[in-house]
């Protein structure tokens, strides 16, 4: 009777969760669901470091050279590390029926998705900002390149998340062409790695590096503001 | 309150070549329950979907207090609880995290209120451990703690007694029942018919 | 005995190494013994939990 | 036959008793061992002709890198055992290695790094020996991450064990890595067939340092033991007597 | 009753299914889905793509100079793409139960986990083998060198599958696997990856790069023989 | 043919802290069927996997015709056919392939004999579409399909009647009759009675 007794007559509206409440919770609850244990905390970190060790393996070693490479590598790593948790990023909770309760929740799925993404970025791209400036050193870059390196990597990897989930959202629906995904999110994340590299490369030299920097930042605010609508959009439809 | 109504007209969907629903029409007041019954693969779950708006139907409305639900789905969705073949629970989390998480999106859920329901749904000796260590039925149960939760106008439920015991199955039964003494609407499909608790029924046989 | 510390130039080599060393040596004796007392805790927490009806 | 000899001493209780019985009697030589291996190669042993006192890193690496990899082949040969002849005591031995393994795997690493600054010239080479032996750290802490993964504890013993297992093919590549390609590393000069190229007043502390490594091991292990095999047991009446004490 | 007709006593020893065709059906079933849900089959070589293309943009593109970084470009390129598919090597089929009634179809299951990582090397492998050439071009790579790095990727590519599949078969029923996946797999490749570097420098500067080449028939034959056993052990485990 | 029986020995299981077979009991012979019932979580799933192998007791045995199954386990497995909570069909192939390939890694089969099989189920209208736009009960059918087509003597059913219609119900009785008038096993799982058309059947129930 316990359920009755809190709720005698039908739920009040008062007794509804804002929009912001709705977010919140959506984005703790992927966090959630990644760190149910802290060790798994360091698992993304040990990934990032471990693809970043791979380079210097497979070339001569030199570090004069691998300096050159860091950029290519860090962004390597970055877009692998989204496109490797992308997939899982609507999958499973297509699979499970969260997404289905999501749409009828009455809330704004374009605010729920947009916790998702930022849940995605907090998983991935965040880590490898973290991870940047001890790869980037490890590859001999100057300690001077750091600052710019870590905010040219957590700006790109933000605007990855927000292009990978459209694309995320799409494949869900039309299933046939699961393809898009990549067909999608590659090319439309190929200038996020474009100017993210220049950044990077222009930190290592020491040279300013505020122009690419701020179209890898254009691109994040412009992604997320359609990302979005967009993949709520998708959603909607992969759930007719 | 002011008096509701779910009124459906003439709904008409074709699902690829084929015509599932074929100018569905009926309306339910407060307090009553709509059963659908039909073979399988008549069109139950599509109905539902198609009723809680995830689908629009080719021809025909839906409305809900004498109005189209499409325009103001949210505010529709806000008013009633949809519980699908599956329940829509996350291995990985623990009962009373997945109902925190999932209901907490819709509305402010304390945690006695919480236990208070898991206890209703007899979910209680287990609800801290993993769903994924959970049986097919437990899983269900934790399901319907939900119900007791989110006592809306409207509940649409599929098969709500799949996997449940007898006693599992007369636990329905009665949150059905409350749910229409509370003055809800209930739209439940099922197969073998409702549990006797329920009364004032009107049915809807979906011919396949 | 400054020689000894000195470690013929290499003491920026030689020391950090035997504290490193020793330090996973003493650690290690730490954390056994914090595993062991930690499991001996949950079975008692396990023996009481089926001490009481459930 | 084998498989009654494992059930008797892979009984849980008999195993927890004996634990307890025998740590003493590793931990206090290993003490001892260690103790004296610090002062002979600190001291008493003579410095490198060549390397000068750099070489009294020797002492602590060696002994590092030889348990890494002795526990992992305790670690493997452990699980397979528990593997093949499904033994709950068997998987808390391994289980008990990892963390071992994994600290000194790490030391073997540092000190060696440390050595290599002055004697190579860098303290890092993307060189077989060195390699092998970092795979062999991450090989530790996926055993671990793979435990941490799984709540049951015998589907994480299982998994784990198969790990196990599978990277053993790490250690001869790791061993074997300094005569089978060209190297920065040195060639064995202890662990090998013939008689070792050292004078004893190196050879001494040295020895001393490895067995004193090795009783550590066995003791910690011993110690560590008692706590996974508890975590095994559920509902055994020995538990009431052995932990509310 | 056709059912019956057409057994009407139980089901007869001769009517089973040979190990050889049992493998042969799982092989064919992962290729046919992979062919249904494109996805599976484009992202790992459109990742390839974009890593090999990454590269002339991340750093300035002087062919002289990625000629050297080619082997490494390519084989982290290929290391990578490949574990980007593994993640789906099992985890559907554990999803709706295939892997279980694998288990139980009283055929060996070794013999069904080497048929998918066949499967797996055939999605992703091969086609990472055949653009390797491409790739390997438009770094500036002598076309003489093509046949010994085809060679070289094809090869190692087999060994990585092989070892991937352990991974897969034991991250199986643990949440969010991908990192703690590529923490299993990628130290266990590294031997892979150095090789294929090695023959694939080799190949370019026009050396003899049998030697190398040998190694990785070697670690792919070691995996053949290993890989299957271990991910079928695995797979059991996570049914338990 | 041998005369075949399954018999279980005194099977004892934790899950977690959680004792779940407390020395379970029963010997089955040709032509009759076990009817494990019991409440939600009372272990009914985990026996069945006990039984056919994939979970390992920790003390008892289970014997087929009087040898420890774990002998010669795939002998033991090619004898037997489980189905367990959900249907195990790709959504992304149609029945057909699905039974195809499922079915093909056991035995050698026939288009004929296959689409026989879904015709007797009721599947054979839309043994051509997509699995993931089947219905639920849909689905169930067409795995039901592969009892008709895996005639072995041993039948472990987890809720064979879960999602299906009436008719679909009296199906599933039928299917189970004929193994047992062809002188096969069955153990099913069941939560409200196995269908009226199964004879001669035991009962276990276990106890939650
Ligand atoms: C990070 C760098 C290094 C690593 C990872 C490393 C690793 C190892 C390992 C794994 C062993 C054990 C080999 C076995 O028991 O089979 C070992 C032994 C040894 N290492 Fe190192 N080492 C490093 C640097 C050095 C340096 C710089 C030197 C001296 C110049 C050195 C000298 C030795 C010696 C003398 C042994 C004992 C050889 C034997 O008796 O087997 N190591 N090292
Ligand atoms: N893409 C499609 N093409 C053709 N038919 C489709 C398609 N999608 C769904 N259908 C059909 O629509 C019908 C309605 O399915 P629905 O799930 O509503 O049935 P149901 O009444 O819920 O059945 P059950 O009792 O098994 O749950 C089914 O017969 C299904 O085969
Ligand atoms: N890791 C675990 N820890 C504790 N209990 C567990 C664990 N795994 C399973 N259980 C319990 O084991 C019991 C057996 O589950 P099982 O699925 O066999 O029940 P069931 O009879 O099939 O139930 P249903 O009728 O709902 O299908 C359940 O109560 C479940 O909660
Ligand atoms: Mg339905
Ligand atoms: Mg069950």
């Amino acid at each position: 009777m316990s359920a009755i007794a809190v709720a005698p007559e039908m739920l009040q509206e008062r007794a509804r969760t804002g929009a912001l409440g709705a977010a919140r919770l959506a984005l703790l609850r992927d966090l959630q669901l990644a760190f149910r244990k802290r060790s798994q905390l360091v698992q993304p970190l040990a990934f990032f470091a471990m693809v970043t060790l791979l380079f210097p393996l497979a070339i001569s070693p030199e570090l004069a050279r691998l300096r050159e490479l860091a950029p290519g590598v860090l962004w390597v790593g970055a877009l692998l590390g989204s496109l490797l948790a992308l997939e899982f990023l609507f999958r499973d909770d297509a699979y499970d029926g969260t997404l289905e309760q999501y749409a009828l929740s009455g809330q704004s799925l374009t605010a729920l998705m947009f916790a998702k993404t930022v849940a995605h970025w907090l998983l991935t791209g965040l880590p490898l900002a973290l991870m940047a400036p001890l790869a980037a050193l490890s590859l001999g870059v100057p300690a001077a390149a750091v600052p710019g390196i870590l905010l040219a990597v957590a700006v790109g990897t933000v605007a990855l998340s927000l292009i990978g989930s459209i694309g995320a959202a799409l494949t869900l629906g039309i299933k046939r062409s699961g393809a898009l995904l990549s067909l999608l999110t590659l090319p439309l994340s190929l200038p996020v790695l474009i100017f993210g590299a220049r950044a990077t490369q222009l930190a290592i030299h020491g040279a300013p590096f505020v122009a690419p920097l701020e179209l890898l930042a254009a691109l994040a605010v412009l992604g997320g503001t359609l990302a979005p609508l967009a993949s709520a959009a998708a959603v909607r439809i992969s759930l007719e | 309150m002011p008096d509701q109504t779910l009124a459906v007209e003439n709904l008409h969907l074709w699902r690829g070549e084929r015509h599932v629903l074929r100018g569905v029409t009926f309306s339910l007041g407060r307090g009553t329950c709509l059963e659908i019954s039909g073979a399988n693969g008549s069109g139950k779950t599509t109905l539902l979907r198609t009723l809680c708006g995830l689908i629009y139907p080719e021809e025909g409305r839906v409305l809900w207090n004498g109005e189209d639900v499409r325009e103001d789905l949210s505010a529709f969705h806000a008013s009633l609880a949809y519980l699908g073949h599956e329940p829509p629970l996350k291995s990985d989390l623990t009962p009373t995290e997945n109902l925190h998480y999932w209901l907490g999106v819709r509305r402010l859920l304390g945690k006695g209120e919480l236990l208070a329901a898991l206890e209703r749904v007899g979910a209680r000796p287990f609800c801290e451990r993993l769903v994924r260590t959970l049986s097919a039925g437990q899983r269900r149960r934790v399901a319907l703690a939900a119900l007791a939760l989110l006592p809306v106008p409207l509940w649409l439920l599929d098969e709500p007694t799949t996997n449940l015991d007898v006693q599992g199955r007369e636990l329905v039964g009665e949150l059905i029942a409350e749910q229409l003494a509370r003055g809800g609407m209930v739209v439940a499909a099922v197969h073998h018919g409702l549990p006797e608790a329920v009364r004032n029924v009107t049915r809807l046989d979906l011919a396949a | 005995m400054s020689s000894f510390f000195d470690m013929g130039g290499y003491a920026a080599f030689v020391w950090p190494a035997y504290a490193v060393t020793l330090a996973v040596v003493f650690l290690n004796v730490f954390w056994a013994r914090r595993a062991l007392a930690r499991s001996r805790a949950e079975a008692r927490r396990r023996l009481q939990m089926q001490g009481e009806p459930s | 036959m084998a498989w009654t000899w494992f059930h008797r001493f892979g009984s849980p209780p008999h195993v927890y008793r004996l634990a307890a019985r025998l740590t003493p009697w590793f931990a206090w030589p290993a003490a001892l061992c260690i103790a004296a291996g610090l002062w002979g190669g600190l001291v008493l042993a003579p410095p490198d002709y060549q390397q000068g006192d750099g070489v009294r890193i020797l002492y602590v690496h060696a002994p590092s890198a030889w348990m890494s990899l002795m526990v992992y082949t305790t670690m493997a040969v452990a699980a397979a055992i528990g593997l093949i002849w499904r033994i709950k005591v068997a998987h808390a031995v391994a289980a008990s290695c990892a963390p071992i393994g994994a600290s000194f795997t790490f030391a073997a690493l540092v000190t060696g790094a440390l050595w290599g600054e002055p004697m190579w010239g860098t303290y890092w080479e993307w060189d077989p020996r060195l390699t092998s032996e970092l795979v062999l750290l991450f090989l530790y802490l996926g055993y671990m991450g793979l435990r941490a993964g799984i709540e049951d504890t015998q589907r994480a013993d299982r998994a784990s064990a198969v790990l196990a297992v599978v990277g053993v093919v790490n250690v001869p590549i790791i061993h074997y890595s300094v005569t089978w390609w060209n190297s920065l590393h040195q060639a064995p000069s202890v662990m090998r067939m013939d008689k070792p190229a050292m004078p004893p007043s190196m050879l001494l502390p040295l020895l001393l340092m490895l067995l004193g490594f090795t009783l550590l091991f066995v003791a910690l292990l011993l110690v560590r033991l008692r706590g996974e095999v508890l975590a095994r047991e559920r509902a055994a009446s020995w538990i009431r007597e052995v932990v509310s004490v």
